[in-house]
Formats: C-alpha cells, structure tokens, sequence
C-alpha cells in the first residue's frame, strides 16, 4: 500500500519520461547537487527574465525514478512563475515533505497541487526523502543565484 | 554444528518486519550476531566489567584476562606468528588509517607511490590520499579488467623504484573477486615493497593464514565477522609493530611520561590508546568460536553453492545485469536492473523483506569506471540459503511489474 | 529514580566475588553500567541491528534512527548548539588526539606554544607532545597548587602571543579538583586562544552546558558515564568544525572521490570515518536518560555528601594522607598510608572486595612532581553510598593489621 | 587464606627492611627495569668478579611489599653465587611464578628455598606477578652486560 503512494502513476512516467531534460535555451543561472550516499547527481538551469520571472527550467541528472520525477515535475511547474511564486512554491513543497503541511498556494492550479502531491508519499520512507528534495534545494540555490 | 541450521542461532532471523519474515542480504555491510555474542556482551557488563589493565582488583584482573584471551584466540585464528602482532582498532578504516599513519609519517617522501586498484573501498584509498595531501606521495591505481577482477600482472606494469606500498583488497565488496594476494605479496617481496591487504571482505568468508599470505599487514572488521560494532583488528608484522611510531596517544600506551618526553612500550601496547573496546572485543571471542565450531571450510562451500545458485537464477532474468563475472568469487553478487534505479529496487524488494544495499558502496573509483552511478548488491552470509535467493528473485519480479518492464 | 536505590539497576552490583559483596569505587577508571544500558544493547542486536548511513532498507533507517537520536539526546544533554556540534568517537583520548591532529595540522606551527596543566591526564598530554615531535610545537604546563589546583592565575602567568592552544581538564583525576573553566575560557577569549577541556571526569559528574562553558572543544568518555565502552565524544564549535580537516580518511566521510581528488561533507559526517560504534552509540542514550530520571543535580549533591563522609572518615585515620585538598572538588578521593605502597593498599582491599585503583592514575607529571610514585584512588559514582565508604575504612585498618601499622 | 601467602611474615620482612640497598661498593654492571603500568622501578648494581662470581648485589628502586621484598631476597640469595649457577637460579624462580614448578636447584639450602618459595603466593594474583619478577628480569639484564 504505501509503495504504490510511492510509486504512483504519475511518478513512473516522469521517472521513466522526465520532462525538461538538458540545458534550457539561454540559460543565464544554474546549480548543482550531489548527494554523497548515493552518488546521485542533478544540475538545474534557469532562464530568468529581467522581472525576475523563471522564463525557462530544466535539468541534467542521474537518479532513481524519484529524483528524476521530482527534478521533472518541479521543472515544469515552476516554468513562467514570478519568482516570489517560486520561491513560495518551493517552500510550500519542503515544508509539505518535512512536516506533512499541505500545499496552499493559490497560484497553483488543483492538477499541479495533485501532480506535487504524489511526491508526498517518500514520506514513509526516510531514506529517500532526499531523493525528493534534492533537485528543488539546487533549484533554490540557482534561484538565488539571480536574486 | 550444522551450517543448515545456523539461521536459528540469529535472533534479529526470527523477527518479521511488518508482518514479514526478514530475508538478510546486506551481510558484506555488516552481518548479522548469533545470540552467543550478544549474550556474552550482556554477561560481560552483568558479572565481569571493569576497565582493563590499569587496576589491580579482581574484576580488572578478570576482564584484562577476557580481553588478552581474545587477543590470543585471534592470533590463532590468523596464524599470526605473536601476540604482538594483533592490535585492537575501532574498526577496519581505523586499521588502515594507523599503518598510512604511521607507515606514511616514517617511510613515505614527496614522491613516493602507492599501489592500489580499482576495486579499492574507500577506507582504503582515503587515508593514503591524505599522505598525498601531506608528503607529495602520487597514488596508482591497477586495472580492474571487464571481469571485475585484478590481474597481478597488472599491479606489476605500475611498480617502480619509488613504490613504497601496495595495498589491495582481498575480496572486492563490488565483484566480489578474490584478489591473488599471494601472487601480489611474492612480487612485493622481490622489489621489498610492504604489503597492505583490506581484508573486510575477506577474512569473513576465506580461510585465513597470515604467515602462508605472507601479507606485511591485515586489516578486518569484526562487525562484518558477526562480531560486535566498534571493533577492528590490525594484524602487522612485528617487523614493522617494532618500528612504527605510535597512532594516537594517551593513558595505557606509555611507559614512561616526563615534562620534556615520552617513551612508548612495545606492540600492542604502542597502538592502543586509552579505554579499550573492552566489552566489544570481549564478545568479539565469541564470534571467532561461532564461525570456528561451523568451520570456514563449511561456510565457504556454503556461500559458494548459495551465490552459484543465486548468480545462475538471475541470469535467467533477461532484465538482470550481473556486475562482474571474476572467475576466483566470493559471495557478493551485484546487479542492475534495466530501467529500474538500484534505489527504487532496493525500496521495492525492502517492502518485500529482502534488504539489500544499493548505491556506490564506498567504491566510486569502480563506479565511475564502469560508468554507472548505483549498483544493487545482495550479499551472502553464514545464515542465507536457497529459499533467501529465492525471495530475491521474487522481489525482483515485483520490481518490474511495478515499473511495467 | 531515587538515588538512595539506584544500586539495584547494576546488576554487577548484585554479584559476589568470593562470596563478599562488590563495593566498587573504581568509577573515575570506568563505571558500571544499568541495566537498561545492557538491555537496549542486547535489544538493539536482537531486533533493530543494521549498519548504519549506507543502505535504505527498514533496518538501516531504524539503526540510523536510533543512532541520529542518540546524537540529538548528546546535544540536548551538553547544550550544544547544533547536532554538527557532536562527534562520534571511540573513546575520549580520540577525541583529544582528533583535535590535536586535525587543528595541529593546519594551526600549529614551530615555536607555538600549548598550554597544559601539571593535572593532565596521558590522554591529554601525549596528542601535544606528537605536535611537539612533528611541528616542533613548545609544551608549557601550568602550575598545580599544595591543594592539588590549578589557578587561573598560574594559567595567565603562561600566556604568550604564541600560545595556539590551551588544554585543561574538567575535573582532576587524581585530586578531584574541579578547575574554573569559566575563568579560564573567559581568560583565554581575550586572546583568542581556544580552549579544550578534557571532560572525562566531568562529564558524568557535573551540570553541563558547553555554551555557557563557552569552551572550543570538549571531550567525553562515555564509558565514564555509565555508558557502553568503545564511544567517547567530541563537542567542537561550529566555527572549528567547519574548518578542521578530515581525521581518519574511509567509507562514510567522503562527498566526493575521484582518482585525483576526494573532497568531504559537513561535520559530523566529515569527522566520522567507517562503520561506527552503532550498538554503543545507541545503547549510550539510555545512560544519558538513565543520568537524566535522576537529575544531575541530585547526582552531584550525592556524591558529594558521599565524598564528604569518606574524607572526614579517612582523616581520622593517622596513617592516611589524602592527596590534595582542593576548595572545588568532585567526587575523588587520593590517598597514601604511611608504610603500605598503594599496590600493597589495592590488594588487601580487594580481598575484601573493595575495588579501588592504584598507581598513577595516568598522570605521571602530577605523581613526579608531589614525589609520589603511586596513590591509592577512590573514586565514588552515582551508586555509591556511605556503607561502601565505611567498608573501605574497615578494609583499610585490615590492612595496618597485615602490615603491622 | 591467599592474602596470608601473599604478606608472609618474611615478605612483609624483607618489604619493610629491604637488604642490600643502595649501590654497592665497586659495581662494575647494572641495568634498570620500570613498570609502566604503576611507575615501579629498580636499579640493580651488580660486581662480577674475574671468574664471573657475583662477588657484591644490591639495588635501588620504589616499589610496593613485595617488589621490595623480591629484590631484597634475589640479592641476598644471588650474592656470591657463579654465573652459571646465579643464571639457573632466576631462570628457576621465573619458572616457579610462570609455570607454578618447584625450586630444584641443588646449590641452595632448604631455608634459601623457603625464602624463595616465599613469593610464589604472587601466582594467585595475576596483576602482582610484575611486582614480583621485575628485579629478577632486571638482574638478568645486568649479568648479560657482563657475559
Ligand atoms: C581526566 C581523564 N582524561 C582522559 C581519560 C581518558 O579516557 P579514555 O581512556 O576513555 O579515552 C581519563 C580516563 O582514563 C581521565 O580520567
Ligand atoms: C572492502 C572493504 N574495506 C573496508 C571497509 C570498511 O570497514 P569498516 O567500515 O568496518 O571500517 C569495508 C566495509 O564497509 C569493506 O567492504
């Protein structure tokens, strides 16, 4: 039971069919993670327009079907938010992992609240929780990069 | 007694975990302790603790004999030549950090080489890379060939005059090929290079007999030995425990201590600074009766039929990849599934009860060699049989029937 | 927990030796453990045991919770500030080599001066003295008073623009003098000099807040704190963590390793190399909740009152001379008879099943310089009550009967 | 029981009124022992004459009853003995502590016997034994230097 919350639908097919791979055209910000236990890898880059909008994401990375369906959902989601959007965002999705709080922000829309709540389910299994959060921690740190 | 029966000596074997029965595969991580262990821990502190060494009272008198008596029966077991030879360390890395330590600070020049492979554990390259930091030394790797295994030849091609050590694994942790340490430790001794041999994997699962590998030191955890955690052990020549500077310093290691200098006791004594893992080697006795009353030839034919059975029925998995055919085996057998990631596999076959591990296995040299991040690995120890194997392979079924492969 | 009961949860505190009941005052060398102590070790192997950090089966997340807590429980207890605060090690001494080495290396150049006290503990002299060796580092030692303490004065007196480091104990070995840390750390911020503080002995005796300490460094044998033998602790600032390089080099520590370059994580991880002392590590928490149920507070007046009867008991005694009267005591009583050497003293008192400890306690510079070879030590722990002090009298007049005194 | 075969009337003797302290007259050997475990020494000062005959023992050193004692009484016993039979002798007594055989050797009286015999109640007590054989060892030190 709690593997299929895992191993939902529609983390298997980003898993298996990441969206957003490779360097985004123009890309004028990026970031790298790493984590040590697995060796796994995730690169984000960032098109950010001058209003500070994400314009474009995407990423580069190895990984389990969790860290690739996160680095791809993460990626299209964020895509044309302002950057206070985004950063609300990817907090409002840290926070849901760490503290099982729900996803509230408005600007989302019921399909995307539902698309990052299947990510929830790492939260039975601690060891891959960063699995989850890795890709949006860089993306944060790309973020900033531009702030 | 019986190695078919050995599970029911493992009282961790007889718990379920959410329902189901635990199917232990991660034994080249850390094994799992027989009751006889655990309860000799428990006795220890119960009747006999004290500090070792230091007071002259009963209860010291007792505990120092329990700890030197472990002392003893581990120079049997290894046919080390003296007691002196055996030094007790915190674990293996602790055994391989004292000699790149001590070795390094007395024999190794800007300059110097040291000869590892491929295959090496983290715990085995690290702390030669801090000599490389701190003296210039340049580290060599030998090949690891397509069969995951190190050919001695190979070692031979990277030897020079300034060689100053080699230090190899016995068993690889990845492959699990058996590296020819004879044959490695014959060519030292032609061009005087010491020999360094990790012995983790190896002094588990193989018959061991120092003076016949002729081996210069040898390192091992006894967490792996179905030992307690917190104890390594260094086997070292007394040609080199005569010479070496101390490791770390403090009470027990001394002899005598003035305001402008010190003076050091002889092996062991030298190496082991201050309160001893007393209670941990103390069970750690237990350990070596356990694997001596089943006998290492036993256990060896055991593992080899249980990992030929488990290597021939994932070849049958046409998804399945085994990492490394090397023709000399012990009982690790890593794979890869394809379109599954090692960690989701891992996950999925944990929620069936099989745990293994999966990841770079402290060996990304390997990894990055081969060019794949992760790898699953399931390993064999004393307890596992066929019907383990077989929980496995189902457990892999599950795997790809929920990623639809 | 009532103190006055807390004899019945040390089962060795049961046991007879030949038939006498076991007083044991041999605490500062290492304490007994409780029972819950024994026990969660034992269940820890029965149910719960994985290596640590590595593998992402239950197994592995439960051992890595329980060990992670245990680290949460050591900050909490010490008041550190961040659990990166708290090391892993195994056994004090390592952890005072562990800075020696790590802050040796990259701060310690020829003609540095380390300030010690003629109190040390070996475990607290012989790291220095390797940098003494190695870096060509100068090792001062300040004074020790009749009364067996050091004044913060006599550690001024000292302080140079070379002073790099300045190492002191909590709590005497050998006279239970209890030095002003405060003062001293207070002293040393105005030079900015850090400050180790070697807690062994104040660690399972006193209240303890490292910020309000306001110490560097402070260093923890866990088997002193009723605690498994084979960990000890290391508290280091944060500001020093982040900077200190790596000490032991293996599995666990590493970020990234590649054939030319290796780079680390964050502290604790950076600092914490192999399979650590997982079973220890987690059996440890039930000692700090076991010091916890009963307040330190209440441990420290206890003792005190206990250490109190005991020297007013032994003064009575003409024979008798307690080493050092310090104002600030723990709860550590050194003495010397006339006519009897402390060996002869440890023997008799044995046989009637008073365990005490004789020699030089690991201080051989504080023994030079009172001319005293050895002492006899008793050294009182949480269990200890006044009937045991008066058995150690009744043992010590059966000695002047044996030795005709 | 055992205590009273450690602190026999003798040891107790020899612990408090060691013979054959301090250094003697014209030592032409000597050597020094130390245990680093209680910070116990002895200096053994030896005169070997022409023939190798001890001719003069004595020692100097701290120590506990029966370090004292054991070296008082090697001294005693050893003075003017040959080599030969100076070196059966210690290799006699070590063996006695170590193996728990008898004093065989024909070139001693029956009280120098019981004088010996005296300090095998160390046996019982495994971490004294150093006290005991400290000053033999040492001895044997210093009549090597003048083989
Ligand atoms: C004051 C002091 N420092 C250091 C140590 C060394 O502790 P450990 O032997 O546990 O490393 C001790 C105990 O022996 C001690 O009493
Ligand atoms: C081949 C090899 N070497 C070294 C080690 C390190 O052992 P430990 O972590 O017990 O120090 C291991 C186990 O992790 C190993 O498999």
């Amino acid at each position: 039971m709690e593997l299929k919350e895992l191993y939902q639908e529609i983390i298997l097919d980003h898993g298996k069919n990441p969206r957003n791979k490779g360097r985004c055209n123009e890309f004028n910000s990026d970031a790298e993670g790493y984590n040590p236990l697995c060796g796994d890898k995730v690169h984000i880059y960032l098109r950010v327009g001058k209003y500070k909008e994400v314009q474009d994401s995407s990423f580069e990375g190895e990984g389990c079907a969790i860290s690739l369906a996160s680095a791809s959902i993460l990626t299209e989601i964020i895509k044309g938010k302002d950057y206070n959007v985004a950063k609300k965002i990817i907090e409002d999705f840290l926070n849901m992992i760490k503290n099982e709080t729900k996803i509230t922000i408005n600007s989302l829309s019921d399909e995307q609240k539902t698309t990052l709540m299947s990510l929830s389910g790492v939260k039975q299994f601690p060891m891959r929780v960063k699995c989850a959060t890795m890709a949006w921690h860089t993306f944060n740190t790309a973020l900033e990069g531009k702030k | 007694m019986n190695i078919n029966n050995v599970k029911s000596e493992f009282p961790i074997l007889q718990e379920k975990l959410k329902g189901k029965p635990l199917i232990y595969l991660d034994s080249a991580n850390s094994a799992q302790k027989p009751k006889s262990v655990i309860d000799r821990i428990s006795k220890f502190y119960k009747k006999e603790f004290s500090n070792i060494g230091r007071s002259v009272h009963k209860l010291a008198v007792t505990a120092t004999n329990r700890f030197e008596e472990t002392r003893d029966l581990v120079k049997k077991y290894l046919n080390a030549k003296s007691r002196e030879e055996i030094i007790f360390t915190k674990n293996a890395t602790e055994a391989i950090n004292l000699v790149a330590s001590s070795y390094g600070e007395k024999f190794i020049q800007k300059g110097d080489e040291i000869l590892l492979t491929e295959l090496e554990h983290h715990a085995n390259y690290v702390p030669w890379h801090f000599l490389r930091e701190k003296k210039g030394a340049i580290i060599k790797f030998a090949k690891c060939n397509d069969k995951g295994e190190v050919d001695v030849d190979d070692i031979k091609k990277l030897i020079t005059s300034k060689t100053k050590m080699i230090s190899v694994t016995h068993l690889s942790n990845v492959t699990g090929a058996i590296l020819p340490i004879k044959k490695i430790v014959d060519l030292a001794k032609t061009k005087k290079i010491p020999v360094l041999v990790d012995g983790c994997q190896g002094a588990p699962h193989l018959p061991l007999d120092v003076q016949e590998l002729g081996c210069d030191f040898y390192a091992i955890s006894c967490h792996k030995m179905y030992g307690p955690t917190g104890v390594g052990i260094l086997y070292a020549k007394k040609k080199w425990t005569d010479i070496l500077p101390p490791y770390q310093g403090g009470g027990g290691m001394i002899e005598e201590v003035k305001k402008e200098s010190i003076t050091f006791p002889e092996s062991p004594t030298k190496f082991e600074a201050g309160t001893l893992q007393t209670a941990e080697v103390v069970g750690f006795s237990e350990s070596i009766r356990f694997i001596e009353n089943i006998g290492i030839k036993n256990i060896m034919e055991h593992e080899k039929k249980i990992t030929e059975y488990g290597i021939e029925k994932l070849k049958r998995n046409n998804s399945v990849k085994i990492i490394g055919e090397p023709k000399d085996r012990g009982s690790i057998i890593s794979f890869t599934i394809k379109g599954i990631h090692p960690h989701d596999i891992a996950t999925i076959l944990d929620d069936d009860g099989v745990a293994i591990r999966a990841g770079h296995h402290c060996c990304q040299i390997f990894h990055e060699k081969i060019g794949v991040a992760a790898t699953a690995r399931a390993s064999i120890g004393i307890y596992n049989d066929k019907d383990d194997i077989d929980m496995l392979c189902k457990a892999i079924d599950n795997c790809k029937k929920i990623f639809k492969i």
